[in-house]
């Protein structure tokens, strides 16, 4: 069920807009199809992303980077720009979310199967450190299962974790289940009890000071539609 | 013994090198092995197959002009500023001397992310200068002169000092020699110590223009990253090692492939060098 | 010359450091040999007068115009003009040959002063100068391919070249063989007929064949 | 005119500099406010209350230490190789010295994070060397040493270039003289080549230090981050911006305070210089 | 000296860029004096000999060691001897004395191959040549704080001190004053007394004090 468009839209004067998106990095495959998938749609709207992590992105908006949406991959971030104005608070809501998994190297070197074992003395553990979203989900779960994580690096994004893991560099790592999905030949994945009860929430909002107010909240109802929600679930994602 | 006719059609033999200790070489070879040892690993590393389509795609293409014209223009604007700037440092004696030296070499040693975050406060919309230049209607935040600003910002530092270095250790002999035969501190500002600091000229922009090519941090924390207008090679190659480290690695061999033709063509020597 | 005061160079120089210290004067058109032993202070007398270095104390004054006075080591020098105004020719002891400009562009370098305008002009004038100190056909050279005494010769040209109207030089003929050293002596007579000299050396020959006076360094222990 | 006696109490009139065109300098005073302004900005946007609690939490010290140790031994190791490496490629006349400049010079231009990569895929547990000293019960992954190998491999090319550059300007006239008084290469190096390079090693120390302390994307991805062992100070920094962008600013003053103090040592001039 | 072959110095070179052409022999002991026109070839004849430069064609042999046998311009010579293995003290036309060694460590620099072995014995040694060369006290200057004259002086002394077994001399006192030229023109009699010896001048008074030959070079066009 595709939103109406609505005649006084820009769109369906035939005026062209340029819709510019700042959308947290991991956002890249699933929001690029997404928009593909909007422009044939609406010929005349074009989408321009700036990928980036979500702090940056806040910072970019707060210091006047041209914007219309506002993706970000966690919900602390959001917060910030609301309290700053930086969005339109109204518009706000969530459209994904995010599961934590194990995951080791293919041929699993340190025999781990589960977090117990992905703690044990002797084997590399790397998670994200506890400043960041994941690394908060990972602290949160850890306490939830009883279990003391003792990791051999704490890392700053995602990525980092699964670059590490994917090149055995670490014997096991937590990464969000999207990310996993991203290098299906070289890591395998375990589940973590109870982590389907702590799950990573991704908003998205409006931006104050959008130029094409209109076009930019059609983008995210297409977003939350079942042609978005179907992308995402590809990618991993959990949807509302 | 007879006296051998002289031979002119063989190139002359060089004055002879004073030579290199034995130990130094084996350290060299050591060092070089140091780096050519990561650069196969790299080489090893990508699939070659993915290259061509890789390489062409719209958005890597985007990415390597931008990257092309920003560090060129960046580096140019290191020239310009770089050349007084090292000439001031090395040569004058003013009070706080040192202290500009230090100042200088700051955007080297700050994380560049912070050198984003310092930039912002400075050129961006609400930042110190930012604020007046916005109310002339003139917004650098977010386009490609931010690129430029930015690549600019923390690359100078390389150009000062090399220049300054070779600047001090040349001494001012010519430059008085001219001055004594009529020539104006400008005219031999052009023809005299210009020329003979060719050596670090080079140096200097080859580490600049490097500098440049590889900058992240400090551009996408103060000019974004927007395809075709902000996304810099390193900023495409950023995105690509989320969803795919061997493309990120792949990409990486543009921007080596275009630096060692900068390299080449910064070293190129003519002929007969002046020693 | 009658008025020594307005025409031609008076000197007062102390530089402390160095234990120098000297005083005279060269009336205008002549030329005059600066002899000492090694170390008594005539390079030293040449580098303040061409504006490389400055005195403690003293005053230089060319044809009416000062070049300098500094009246007080611990003060500024109440007159200094910088040595590209001073109209001043100086031969350095070493030669220092621009490395970069082949022999022909280091001769061409001063005729700026000379009021040679016009770059072919220049550059036969340049070649003429060539010919003069019997290198021509050398002019393509950079200095390093020359030898030792060739060098000397082109550093003497380019000097002379940029149309000085004081000429100072540090032993010019030192790396001269048997033949060029009475040739450029001769050289030498001719060109600075008219201009106001002042020349270092060690040779009675040359202060025989140039020099219309002698000053006498008389080192201070 | 009287004769003036010799003043002996009055420190010497230095020789004369050549000057600079006027012009020139105008530029550099421009240059130098585009320094100065961020800087500025930068300290006015500390929040000097909060400081002295942010720089004494014990994961600040434990960053600056590890960082301050780090990039010291990063700094010695460069110079280590850095010296042979340049003498070679300023002084011999193999063939592929072009290729091997490049190389070297390959770690300044691809993006830091992908330096990591490439680090791995060579020194990681299963990188082409990695595994050899994995054999032999060698892991450096998540340590400390890590840290020192990444530092080292981004900061080396700034040795390298800047020492190559004074190598070739200097000419070799003092070696020949050194080898023609009975003196040997070895002896000839120590006791010429290397004093009469000091303003060349003192540019490269300060830009080798500079980087390795700033460096941040491949320690991140090589190394790891963990508090005492791996994390830097760029990426405690990086850290603490995700919670509060003023605390990574105020973070980086540590660094850059360590800065200016490496760099007043560094260019520390003895009194009478040999011009 | 009888055997020319088996002691002393056999030349013959040729440096075809540079037009140089010269086979000469110095008996072990004696003084050559090397003279020609500026440009004739003085220089690169001493720069071959001290190894910094290799001809297109020659050898050399000096007290039966063969130093170099270049056969043939477009090949690696039969035989080249690196410069610090030929005993040879070579002082060039520029005297590039060390510019971060004082005088004293500048003298010093050679006594390595002079066998003089202990810190204190080399100071001790080169003050005495610093005495020698009438700059006693001058020890502690670094060479930019020495007039010319001075500083070619030091230069002297260092590559005496360093005992070479054959000795290079380009224009040794051409910056000399007239007393110290006398002087020193003594100390390279007595020096060399028992040394192999080719010396480069332009100067008759040179070649009458210190000669035993003369080889004229006479330039090829
Ligand atoms: N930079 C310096 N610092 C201190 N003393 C110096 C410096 N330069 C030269 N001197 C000393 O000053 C004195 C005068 O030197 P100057 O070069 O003027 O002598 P000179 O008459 O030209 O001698 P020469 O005939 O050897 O060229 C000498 O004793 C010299 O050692
Ligand atoms: N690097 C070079 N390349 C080409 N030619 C050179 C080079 N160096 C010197 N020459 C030429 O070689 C010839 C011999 O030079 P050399 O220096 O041996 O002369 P010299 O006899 O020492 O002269 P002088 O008495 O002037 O010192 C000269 O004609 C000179 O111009
Ligand atoms: O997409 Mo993020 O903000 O790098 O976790
Ligand atoms: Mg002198
Ligand atoms: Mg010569």
């Amino acid at each position: 069920s595709t939103p109406e468009v609505s005649e006084s839209d820009a769109t369906a004067t035939g005026e062209e807009a340029t819709l510019n998106v700042l959308a947290a990095a991991s956002l890249q495959k699933s929001l690029e199809e997404i928009s593909e998938e909007f422009t044939a749609q609406h010929p005349d709207v074009t989408i321009d992303f700036n990928f980036a992590g979500s702090a940056t992105l806040v910072h970019n908006l707060d210091s006047g980077s041209p914007a219309d949406i506002l993706a970000s991959a966690d919900e602390l971030n959001m917060d910030k720009a609301e309290q700053a104005h930086l969005i339109d608070a109204d518009t706000r809501t969530l459209f994904a979310s995010n599961t934590l998994v194990g995951i080791v190297p293919v041929d699993n070197p340190a025999q781990v199967s589960n977090l117990q074992e992905a703690t044990a003395n002797g084997v590399n553990l790397v998670i994200c450190a506890p400043q960041v979203p994941c690394g908060a989900l990972s602290q949160r779960l850890a306490e939830a299962v009883g279990v003391n994580l003792q990791p051999a690096s704490e890392e700053q994004q995602v990525v980092d974790v699964l670059g590490k893991v994917r090149s055995g560099q670490a014997d096991a790592g937590l990464v969000y289940a999207t990310d996993a999905g991203l290098a299906p030949n070289e890591v395998s994945t375990f589940e973590i009890e109870g982590a389907d009860e702590e799950l990573n929430y991704y908003p998205i909002a409006r931006t104050a000071n959008s130029e094409h107010p209109d076009v930019a909240e059609t983008f995210i109802e297409f977003v939350k539609s079942d042609t978005g929600r179907s992308i995402l679930e590809a990618h991993g994602f959990t949807t509302p | 013994m007879t006296i051998t006719k002289p031979v002119n059609n063989v190139r002359p033999r060089p004055t002879l090198s004073a030579g290199i200790p034995s130990s130094a070489i084996v350290v060299a070879v050591l060092a070089g092995a140091f780096f050519v040892l990561p650069f196969i690993a790299l080489l090893a590393g990508i699939t070659w197959s993915d290259l061509p389509e890789l390489l062409t795609s719209r958005s890597a293409l985007d990415a390597l002009w931008l990257s092309l014209r920003t560090a060129s223009a960046a580096t140019a604007i290191c020239i310009v500023f770089g050349v007084p700037l090292a000439l001031v440092l090395a040569r004058s004696n003013f009070p706080g001397r040192t202290l500009m030296r230090s100042v200088v070499l700051v955007p080297l040693v700050i994380p560049p992310v912070v050198a984003g975050i310092v930039l912002t406060e400075a050129f961006g919309r609400r930042g110190l200068i930012g604020e007046q230049l916005s109310a002339l209607g003139i917004d650098i935040a977010f386009t490609t002169a931010a690129v430029v600003l930015a690549q600019t910002f923390v690359s100078l530092p390389f150009m000062v000092t090399t220049l300054e270095s070779h600047l001090a250790s040349s001494g001012e002999h010519y430059e008085r020699v001219a001055l004594s035969l009529g020539s104006s501190k400008w005219r031999t500002f052009w023809t005299v110590t210009l020329p003979l600091l060719r050596p670090g000229l080079v140096s200097g922009v080859v580490l600049t223009f490097a500098r440049a090519l590889g900058e992240f941090g400090a551009t996408i924390t103060f000019a974004g990253s927007l395809q075709g207008t902000t996304r810099t090679m390193p900023l495409e190659i950023y995105l690509a090692r989320e969803a795919d480290p061997d493309a990120a690695v792949a990409l990486s061999l543009v921007l080596i492939l275009i630096a060692v033709l900068v390299i080449a063509v910064a070293y190129f020597r003519p002929k007969h060098p002046h020693r | 010359m009658t008025s020594m005061q307005h025409s031609g160079l008076t000197v007062d120089i102390t530089v402390a450091q160095r234990k120098v210290n000297v005083a005279f004067s060269v009336p205008h058109g002549e030329v005059l040999a600066l002899v000492g032993p090694n170390g008594s202070g005539k390079t030293t007398t040449l580098m303040a007068l061409a504006g490389w270095l400055m005195p403690d104390v003293g005053k230089a004054k060319l044809d009416g115009t000062v070049l300098f006075d500094c009246p007080d080591p611990t003060r500024k020098p109440h007159k200094w003009l910088p040595a590209h105004q001073r109209g001043i020719g100086y031969l350095s002891q070493d030669h220092h040959l621009f490395p970069h400009l082949s022999a022909v562009d280091n001769i061409m370098y001063g005729m700026d002063r000379a009021d040679i305008t016009g770059r072919r002009a220049r550059r036969a004038k340049a070649e003429e100068w060539l010919d003069r100190i019997g290198l021509a056909g050398y002019g393509k050279r950079k200095p390093h391919q020359l030898s030792g005494g060739q060098a000397q010769r082109v550093a003497i040209a380019r000097v002379l070249a940029s149309g000085p109207r004081l000429v100072l030089l540090d032993e010019p003929l030192a790396a001269l063989d048997v033949k060029a050293a009475p040739a450029i002596r001769n050289l030498l007579t001719e060109v600075l007929r008219d201009l106001t000299v002042i020349l270092v050396t060690h040779h009675q020959d040359d202060i025989v064949a140039l020099a219309d006076e002698v000053y006498h360094i008389i080192p201070q222990r």
